[in-house]
């Protein structure tokens, strides 16, 4: 099951998602956190954050949304209280971070460089650039670019950058993460959605929008785990977005991910990560394949079938 | 200890349209919950609702290993238990969250327990530590009308004190908002009260505080907001803090004094 | 219940949405098609089309995925075969049309000019422009401006313009659509998704990607019926999208949507479209108030709630 | 005529494991449909399964106002219909379909039902319709393995003919597929059937088809393909066809002649 993203190397490919696993801690009952092959922190800003007014986050048909506001302790505290006991645990953590200007992500990474335990730093580039006018990092390739090469000059650390689904062009902005740097792509974040209560008639989040996670994205996030791998051939990836069961990390190994993340999954049933673990490693040995060899398999199969006449209409 | 236990569907009793309970089986649930605490429910293999419901245990028999929930129904989740049959499975991911407390409470005292409708659920096991501490409390059920107090049978022979009802539409008991029963009889001073047990909606946690702060009862509100996780993990439960931002109510509460909320911001 | 929009007069805001309700006549033991607001037909070329090979369409959670490639019996046996007997029931017919290249489009609205019973033209812009190497007309603000402008000089028609929520920049598209000679924007078409068979890792689609529809993208089309209504309040929206009972419909039109299309949930439940008829005629008496009423609620809502300090992360 | 028709389960008979037969209340139905036509199945409230699922009608009895489904578990769509409790409701949306044709059959004639698995499931009825027409007809089940054919069972008394049993493993009747036991009877000149009905998976369509078409034995083909609708209205059944690139399988089918088939495109 040992996983190679690049300089990352994971006891095995199941990851937990940044914000759907807290800080690893809250799990401690339902998961050994050092059978997992990592955990991704809930996003860490310099200073502690409030976040957003409640309702933060409501249900969608196999789905949610959520406006939390990236709320964190901060990563001083993060330091002192959290990772001593990840270490103790034996967790592998990969901090995800995230600011509002680019100085911010330095800032925190700068701050994480000499910690110990640490396995890798995810960006979250899904943030509101305050000095472009709130225009997310992640929406311009240029932007993303320029924070990646900022933050790449800033660590000597693995670097994984949380591509949005919301990009305008998402294989433009993976080309310029990796061009700036960026050793590993997680894809995808949440995406921007909203619900509005039929009859008082006023959105269900506080924030008006929020992001939309859980199975109903599957589809789409296999889509550009798919199209991203294929342009990319050479960029490890860590799939996103809606993983539930076995078959849904075989799917995304399949579309070319090298290893998944598990998100909202973490809520409904918190010991899924471990159990998928085992269910993983008991499919591999029944099978006997290896991970390795389960990732971009579909990216190998014959498409676009049609009859002579028969149009690319992939819309109806 | 927190664990997602398995729950076999044993009876359910329905009350009045859309009030009913449900008891399960799940010994160690049964043995581990302390009153005010509360489980996410799934039912197996639903993506509809998608996300686990918060229920407050309203009683446990550890000796039968049976725990009851009682529910009103309002959407998916609660009409998925609704229609549950007998039999069926359901995990029951818990005990979550803090609980009552009784510290402080010596054989004698007298306290009140104010319940807006469906708010009642967590009090029979409350009700049952009491009677073992020696504690009496007077019960205040308030709801819109009659029926809707239907589930009033289900604290029979639990309350050792007088029970106050109320009902928006004056169909039982005293006419208008359960609050204003509990104050003209909160008021007087010495409060006959040495503590304030609470469940149900924010606007009549709001009434309750401006009683209880002046009086300086000390009260215990049994809060609720929509919960992603019940455990801490997802933030999206919280509710404004006096002391901080924000309360995460599934591990700080979901029982809070009045004095932790901002109720300027709710 | 009568609805507005732009010149066009529907008998009320619920309409059926193309390549989910055939050319209607497959409704007729379900549905009075004299009651609903509108039907739009499948997709309808100049020439017959034999559409993609199967499979063409898998499920999804809450939703489900397709690939048929826009088969259909071509713009003349409709007008023969299907038309005439639309108008017997008294149906009010959209025609949904699209082409591979400019001419195509101006062809098929051509083709229908002068057929008697038509209510309005509806552009699927979720087309691969084969002189543009397929990149889909509704892809570019350029391309759609281009396409909805040479198919307005060839109509007197009502034109509605079906957008892509695919598209880079939704609002972009939208505010082309409309500044070429739209009267009405429809939104929207399904997103491109994809579905890998765990065991055998060759996409459960003939065709490899499809178009994801259903419950499952309801919180994304509202979000894009919210923003479009906002950015250009002037004009006129049919929302579409994952739309399966009243309170779904209430939803879209709080959003700001004047009437909106029913596709999927036509396939679970045949009927559906003429009971929202009769739900929301119900629901605007028992609280007398009016569909029009009702359209844009939400807009008027105040959002964006967060304590000093909170960011504007709708990710998180 | 088509209609959704609610249906209220009576009965479950379990055959061997993931092979079960559920029984409706569905009275409209079990007047109307007719050998070989389906419903598409849906259980109230569920988003998973989001789409119907297609089921022939294995047996109908318009006096007692019951349909009868002979099922195998796939997915969540079978695995619900494996667990639905007695006396829970589904919408039945059909009859849908061509169906089975007699015609051109008189007294006397003699037919070969060939059925891979579960592709049995039609057979009841149409033996039925069989006996009343005073047709005669050999049945062939194949299966993997003795365990998977089980449901025989279910043809016990309806079979005016022989039965002729094959599994891939041996274990019950021939060893191999059934299509190899109906070719060494059918190729018999003159061969001793009048016509073939058979559902199964594709490869076995295929298989009689080579027997068939040059034997001359008119044929009807029971397919399958994932279908979105039921009605005609998805175009997401489509096979490919001989005299045009499509055939939408669940309006011009589900029965089809080989000659329909473009089996190079299969
Ligand atoms: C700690 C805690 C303990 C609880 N204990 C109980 C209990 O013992 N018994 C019980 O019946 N309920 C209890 N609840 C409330 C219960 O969790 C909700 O009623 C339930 O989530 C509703 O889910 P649903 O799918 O039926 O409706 P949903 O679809 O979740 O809600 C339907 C609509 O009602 C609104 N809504 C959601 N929750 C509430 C609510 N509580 N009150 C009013 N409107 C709401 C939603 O915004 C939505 O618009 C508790 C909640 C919490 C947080
Ligand atoms: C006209 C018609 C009549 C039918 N009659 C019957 C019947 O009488 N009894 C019965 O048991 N089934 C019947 N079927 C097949 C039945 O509809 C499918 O088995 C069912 O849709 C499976 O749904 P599911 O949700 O359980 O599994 P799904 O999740 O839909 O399928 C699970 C997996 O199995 C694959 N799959 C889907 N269908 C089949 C299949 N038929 N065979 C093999 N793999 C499949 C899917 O691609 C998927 O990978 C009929 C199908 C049609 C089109
Ligand atoms: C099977 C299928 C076929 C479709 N064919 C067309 C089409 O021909 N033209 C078109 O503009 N939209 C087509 N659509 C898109 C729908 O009209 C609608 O925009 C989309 O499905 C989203 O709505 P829904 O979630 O309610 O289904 C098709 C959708 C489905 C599911
Ligand atoms: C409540 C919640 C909070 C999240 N917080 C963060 C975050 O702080 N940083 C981040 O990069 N992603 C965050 N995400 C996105 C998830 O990590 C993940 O990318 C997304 O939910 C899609 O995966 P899923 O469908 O499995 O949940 C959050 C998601 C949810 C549901
Ligand atoms: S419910 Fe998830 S943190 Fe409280
Ligand atoms: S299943 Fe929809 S057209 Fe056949």
């Amino acid at each position: 099951m040992e996983t190679r993203l690049g300089p990352l190397h994971l006891k095995n490919p199941v990851v937990t998602a940044s914000g759907t696993f807290g800080y690893g801690l809250e799990f401690t009952e339902f998961v050994d956190l050092s059978t997992i092959g990592a955990l991704c922190t809930k996003g860490l800003s310099l200073a502690p954050h409030a976040g957003n007014v409640p309702p933060r986050i409501c249900e969608t048909p196999a789905g949610m949304l959520n406006a939390i506001g990236l709320q964190n302790v901060g990563v001083k505290s993060f330091l002192e209280e959290k990772l001593p006991r990840l270490r103790e645990l034996g967790a592998t953590v990969i901090a995800n971070v995230w600011g509002d200007i680019e100085e911010d992500y330095v800032a925190v990474v700068g701050a994480l460089e000499d910690a110990e335990g640490l396995a890798a730093i995810e960006l979250n580039i899904s943030c509101p650039n305050v000095e472009r006018g709130g225009m997310l990092f992640g929406n311009s390739p240029a932007a993303t670019a320029s924070l990646v090469a900022r933050v790449r000059a800033a660590t000597k650390r693995t670097l994984v950058v949380k591509l949005s689904p919301n990009a305008p062009d998402l294989v433009e902005s993976a080309r310029a993460a990796r061009d700036s740097g960026a050793d590993i792509l997680s894809l995808v974040n949440t995406f921007v959605g909203m619900a509005i209560d039929p009859v008082t008639a006023r959105p269900r989040l506080s924030f008006g929008t929020g992001g939309l996670s859980g199975p109903a994205i599957k589809p789409l996030a296999v889509r550009m785990v798919f199209q991203v791998a294929r342009a990319l051939p050479d960029v490890p990836l860590m799939g996103i977005g809606g993983i539930s069961d076995l078959s849904d990390v075989l799917e995304f190994l399949a579309a070319g991910a090298s290893a998944v993340q598990i998100g909202t999954a973490n809520f409904r049933d918190p010991g899924v990560s471990g159990r998928l673990v085992d269910e993983l490693e008991a499919y591999c040995r029944d099978r006997d394949t290896t991970v390795r060899s389960l990732v971009g398999r579909a990216q190998r199969a014959p498409t676009g079938g049609e009859v002579p006449g028969g149009d690319a209409g992939a819309e109806g | 200890m927190r664990a997602d236990h398995r729950g076999v569907l044993l009876a359910r009793r329905v009350f009045s349209p859309g009030f009913f309970s449900v008891t399960f089986q799940a010994p160690r649930l049964a043995r581990d919950v302390s009153p005010g605490q509360f489980v996410m429910l799934e039912i197996a293999g639903r993506l509809r609702p998608y996300l686990r419901r918060a229920y407050s245990v309203a009683d446990a028999d550890p000796a039968a290993g049976e725990v009851e929930f009682l529910v009103k129904t309002i959407g998916p989740g609660t009409a998925t238990l609704e229609s549950l049959a007998e039999g069926s499975e359901a995990s029951l991911l818990g005990p979550l969250g803090n609980g009552f407390s009784l510290a402080g409470l010596g054989r004698g005292a007298r306290v009140a327990i104010v319940a807006g409708g469906i708010g009642a659920a967590p009090f029979p096991l409350l009700l049952r530590a009491m009677r073992a501490a020696g504690v009496a409390g007077d019960l205040y059920l308030g709801g819109r009308n009659a029926a809707e107090l239907d589930f009033r049978a289900r604290f029979e022979g639990l309350v050792d004190g007088e029970t106050v009802l109320s009902t928006d539409d004056g169909s039982l008991g005293e006419k208008g908002f359960i609050t204003g029963a509990f104050a003209r009889r909160a008021a007087a001073a010495p409060s006959p009260y040495a503590r304030l047990y609470a469940c149900g909606p924010m606007p009549m946690f709001a009434a309750l505080a401006r009683v209880v702060e002046p009086a300086r009862i000390p009260a215990e509100f049994s809060t609720e907001a929509a919960m992603g996780c019940g455990f801490g993990a997802c933030l999206g439960c919280v509710i404004p803090g006096r002391d901080k931002p924000f309360v995460i109510s599934c591990v700080e509460g979901p029982i809070l004094p009045p004095q932790k909320i901002d109720w300027g911001r709710i």
